[in-house]
């Protein structure tokens, strides 16, 4: 229990590094530290099938990342936020943590959930998909249509990224047969 | 220049910060799960595995589109930036 | 682009072929423990992302690859949605219609290492096109500023 | 006949997959297979009111799994309305952008995403899960943020990067909600929720209240949240504006608060307020903004905050009529911003302008665009006998009707501003003088003005036999929305 607010502590603080900080690159590696720790919190929750695909896609993320950072070549200069800005969002976060704070107190306690259907899936699940992972069993064959739009999501963003890094968005003006611009 | 680095800079802060709030919108889903008696509940962490997969796409394209927009402002004609108004 | 030193080269060729056998394993093992299409797709291309780096690759290769990509992506969508739509003639869409089997074996729970295989193609493959696309890009800006 | 449901999603799903092998193969197939697929979709939304009545609820269980472990499609009157607008609007919009896209590369990567884009809409109207609704929303709006940017200047980029923006905080906020709700009750299930969702008011109802309304907001573009839709709507390629204005907006936006609101976790008398309020706010602040815009487009997306503030308006007041009217906006909304859109890129194609300053005299040079822009503004601005002004009407009866003069007051009034910005984009693109640079201009390829036509003529058709479309679509549709507000 100790560590899992150790850990969330070292998520908070990476989090914070990581909008504050100057450079560009450290502020991505400190997206990095976030998505490991959370890795590990995942771990310690007993959820290991989230915690792998929690690490391969942090893994991926980064590579990305930094492969765009590098790419730009961007210098530290760094705008200073007014002071204004940071007054409302500090407000803005208590007022909502506070909300939440009590709106939280009338949630079910943690580690005590609601598990009528958690029961029902652990004790009917692998019987009946005959997947011994129940996550798995839930994610492709009762909630199948969930995963399904989860890899068209995935799909839709990976012919995104072709259409926007196309070299160019417009024909020229006599490849086209229409008068005009 | 410098004025498209800081539009460019801006975006990808909050960009960051959208991260950032992700694992913590996130979190609550994956709250009731632990301790329980026998098993954890495996119903969240189907769902959180579905908005794994859905930050992901939304991060490359995202990336993909600072990247697009850095190209253009970083080499374009700097006067033209903000274009657009509320 | 070129590729990195002769180190990073055979230290790579013994790794990729590792990191491809996990990601296989990882994804058509979904059903019994943990992993899954995804984790094992993005595993894979990480590995191929890893191949690409260390030798590197030519123009015209990486323009083939990025073809050969595209349709091994469409190949894995087209092959969820088809599991979906035969257990849709077979009763109701996503209708689970191989036999379940023994729990705990590899072919087992019907069509969900189907899925995990479809899953893991598309994902490996097109997050593979992802990355190529990405460097591409990165190498016409830099022309144009030069 | 239940057995159609997971095909309005499959369908439009295979055929963006198929578009991009096919478009390899020959540059001219993708948009023939859009076309078949939108055409099915159009065909079987209105089948389904012949053999089914819209009244009767039809549930459709993925994998053969009852309600609260797997999922469900639900089939209700509302939904079968939403699809048959949605499938419509998409089939003309397909046909208009076969000729539109030219001027575009990647042609057949547009059809693929627009057919995703059409999987993820029918996918919220039809599902009856609360995250499977997640999951379609992000579909629709991904695929939305890429066609924004489809020109990839740095205008679209930047807009469509706003729009990112703003659309993952809007999701995330609405996942934050589902994750609450989930904890509380324990399923995700629509059904099972509103049965077992605590009735009495509390900080975590507030909360979940907040997090919705403020997420299915910055989707629907209400005032607070509308900075990202004139920025999007200038941007995209045409038809992909008549799209997000006529159906997207409406389906994230307004169909998600309805469902969740009315259907799921049940209105208090102050969500009630709080809804017609945020509509007020948009008809005068999206009609006050609209009037001073120069740029057509910008001036019909920010006429888009105001008609989809009516929508709010009438479902806030929470009496049948109010309801009827709403949804029945909705729907005549559906029909006549999509014409105008449309005509609005007629034009731009012919004139490569979106400057109202730099045209004019249009009127002799494209005398069909003229006509069908003048429908539309017709409509749009409420006058008999167009469908607009039975919408208005109702809203502002139902206003009275409730005892709120006031909002009836600002109901006319928002009336009268969307009739004068109209007459100022006719008056300055059609009349006047036309500038010595236009002199070429022809009118728009045949296939466009086909598009337009037939809408007019559905604008004026829905107009006329009023009595018709509200008894056979409108009613089935209301009664659902009806439900949620018995006490």
């Amino acid at each position: 229990m100790f560590l899992l607010y150790l850990l969330l502590l070292f998520i908070l603080i990476g989090a914070l590094i990581a909008v504050e900080i100057h450079n560009l690159l450290s502020s991505v590696i400190a997206v990095g530290t976030i998505g490991l720790g959370l890795c590990i919190v995942f771990l310690l929750l007993g959820a290991p099938d989230l915690a792998i695909t929690q690490l391969v896609v942090e893994i991926l993320v980064l590579i990305i990342l930094i492969r765009a950072t590098l790419a730009s070549s961007m210098p530290d200069t760094y705008k200073g936020r007014e002071f204004l800005a940071y007054a409302v969002t500090i407000l803005f976060i208590l007022f909502f943590g506070g909300f939440a704070f009590f709106a939280f107190k009338s949630l079910p306690p943690f580690g005590e959930p609601m598990l009528q259907l958690a029961n029902r899936y652990i004790y009917e699940g692998w019987q009946k998909t005959g997947a011994t992972n129940l996550v798995a069993g839930i994610m492709l064959d009762f909630r199948s249509l969930d995963m399904l739009g989860a890899a068209t999501v995935l799909f839709a963003a990976i012919v995104g990224t072709l259409v926007i890094l196309r070299k160019k968005g417009r024909k020229e003006v006599n490849e086209r047969d229409e008068p005009g611009s | 220049m410098i004025v498209g680095i800081v539009i460019m800079e801006y975006a990808v802060n909050l960009f960051l910060v959208s991260i950032g709030y992700r694992w913590g919108g996130v979190d609550p889903i994956i709250e009731p799960n632990i301790y329980n008696l026998t098993y954890v509940s495996p119903l969240p962490q189907a769902l959180v595995v579905c908005t794994i997969i859905i930050g992901l796409a939304t991060t490359i394209l995202a990336v993909a589109m600072a990247m697009r927009i850095y190209e253009k402002y970083g080499t374009f004609d700097i006067t033209k930036i903000r274009k657009l108004k509320g | 682009m070129s590729g990195m030193s002769l180190v990073v080269k055979v230290v790579t060729r013994v790794t990729a072929a590792f990191i491809f056998i996990f990601g296989c394993y990882v994804s058509l093992t979904g059903q019994l423990e943990l992993g899954g299409g995804f984790a094992g797709g993005i595993i894979i291309a990480v590995g191929y992302i890893l191949y690409v780096l260390a030798y590197g690759k030519s123009e015209a290769e990486i323009e083939t690859s990025k073809e050969g990509a595209a349709v091994v992506m469409c190949l894995g969508m087209i092959l969820f949605l088809m599991l979906a739509l035969l257990g849709f003639i077979g009763g109701s869409f996503f209708n689970n219609f191989l036999p379940k089997g023994q729990a705990g074996e590899i072919w087992s729970a019907g069509i969900i290492p189907l899925c995990n295989l479809s899953i893991m193609l598309e994902v490996g493959a097109g997050l593979y096109l992802v990355f190529l696309n990405f460097i591409t890009f990165n190498v016409t800006v830099r022309e144009e500023k030069e | 006949m239940n057995h159609w449901l997971p095909l309005f999603i499959a369908i439009p799903l295979g055929g963006a997959i198929l578009s991009l092998p096919l478009g390899k193969l020959n540059r001219k197939l993708p948009p023939w297979l859009a076309l078949v697929v939108s055409l099915y979709l159009l065909l079987t939304a209105l089948l389904l009111y012949f053999i089914k009545s819209p009244e009767a609820i039809s549930v459709y269980r993925i994998g053969g799994w009852a309600a609260p472990l797997g999922i469900n499609l639900v089939l209700d009157g509302l939904s079968q309305m939403l699809l048959l607008v949605v499938s419509l609007i998409a089939c003309l919009v397909t046909i208009y952008s076969m000729v539109y896209m030219e001027r575009y590369t990647g042609k057949e990567k547009y059809f693929t995403l627009y057919q995703l884009m059409l999987v993820g809409m029918n996918g919220v109207v039809l599902t009856g899960d609360l995250f499977n609704l997640f999951v379609f929303l992000e579909i629709a709006a991904i695929s939305t943020y890429i066609l924004v940017a489809f020109g990839t200047e740095a205008e679209e980029l930047e807009a469509a990067f706003r729009y990112l923006i703003i659309g993952s905080v809007a999701s995330l906020f609405i996942l934050f909600g589902v994750g609450l709700v989930f904890s509380v009750t324990g399923t995700l299930n629509l059904a099972e929720i509103a049965s077992s969702f605590p009735r009495e008011p509390g900080n975590l109802r507030t909360l979940i209240t907040v997090l919705f309304l403020v997420g299915f907001g910055m989707k629907a573009a209400l005032v607070p949240f509308h900075a990202w839709l004139p920025d999007a709507h200038t941007a995209a390629p045409a038809p992909v504006s008549a799209t997000l204005s006529g159906v997207l907006i409406k389906i994230l936006g307004i169909y998600c608060l309805i469902r969740i609101f009315y259907n799921v976790l049940g209105v208090s008398p102050q969500l009630l307020y709080v809804l017609s309020l945020l509509g007020l706010i948009s008809i005068l602040v999206g009609g006050g903004l609209a009037l001073v815009q120069w740029d057509f487009k910008r001036l019909l997306a920010y006429s888009s905050i105001s008609q989809v503030g009516y929508i709010l308006l009438g479902i806030g007041l929470g009496t049948p009529l109010g309801i009827g009217g709403g949804i029945f906006h909705l729907v005549n909304h559906a029909l006549f911003k999509p014409l105008m859109f449309l005509n609005a890129g007629a034009i731009e194609t012919s004139t490569g302008t979106r400057e109202l300053k730099a045209m004019g005299g249009l009127a002799k040079k494209m005398p069909v665009t003229f006509i069908t822009s003048l429908f539309g503004s017709l409509s749009i601005s409420g006058l008999p006998p167009f469908n607009g002004f039975w919408s208005k009407l109702f809203i502002i009866v139902a206003c009275v009707q409730a005892g709120r003069f006031w909002a009836a007051l600002i109901a006319v009034l928002g009336s009268v501003l969307t009739l004068a910005y109209f007459l100022k984009f006719l008056r300055y693109a059609f009349f006047e003088k036309l500038p010595p640079a236009l002199e070429k201009v022809k009118e728009a390829p045949g296939m466009m003005i086909g598009v337009t036509v037939t809408l007019a003529m559905l604008c004026l058709l829905v107009g006329v036999f009023f009595p018709y479309v509200a008894a056979a679509i409108l009613n089935p549709a209301v009664l659902v929305v009806l439900e949620g507000v018995k006490p």
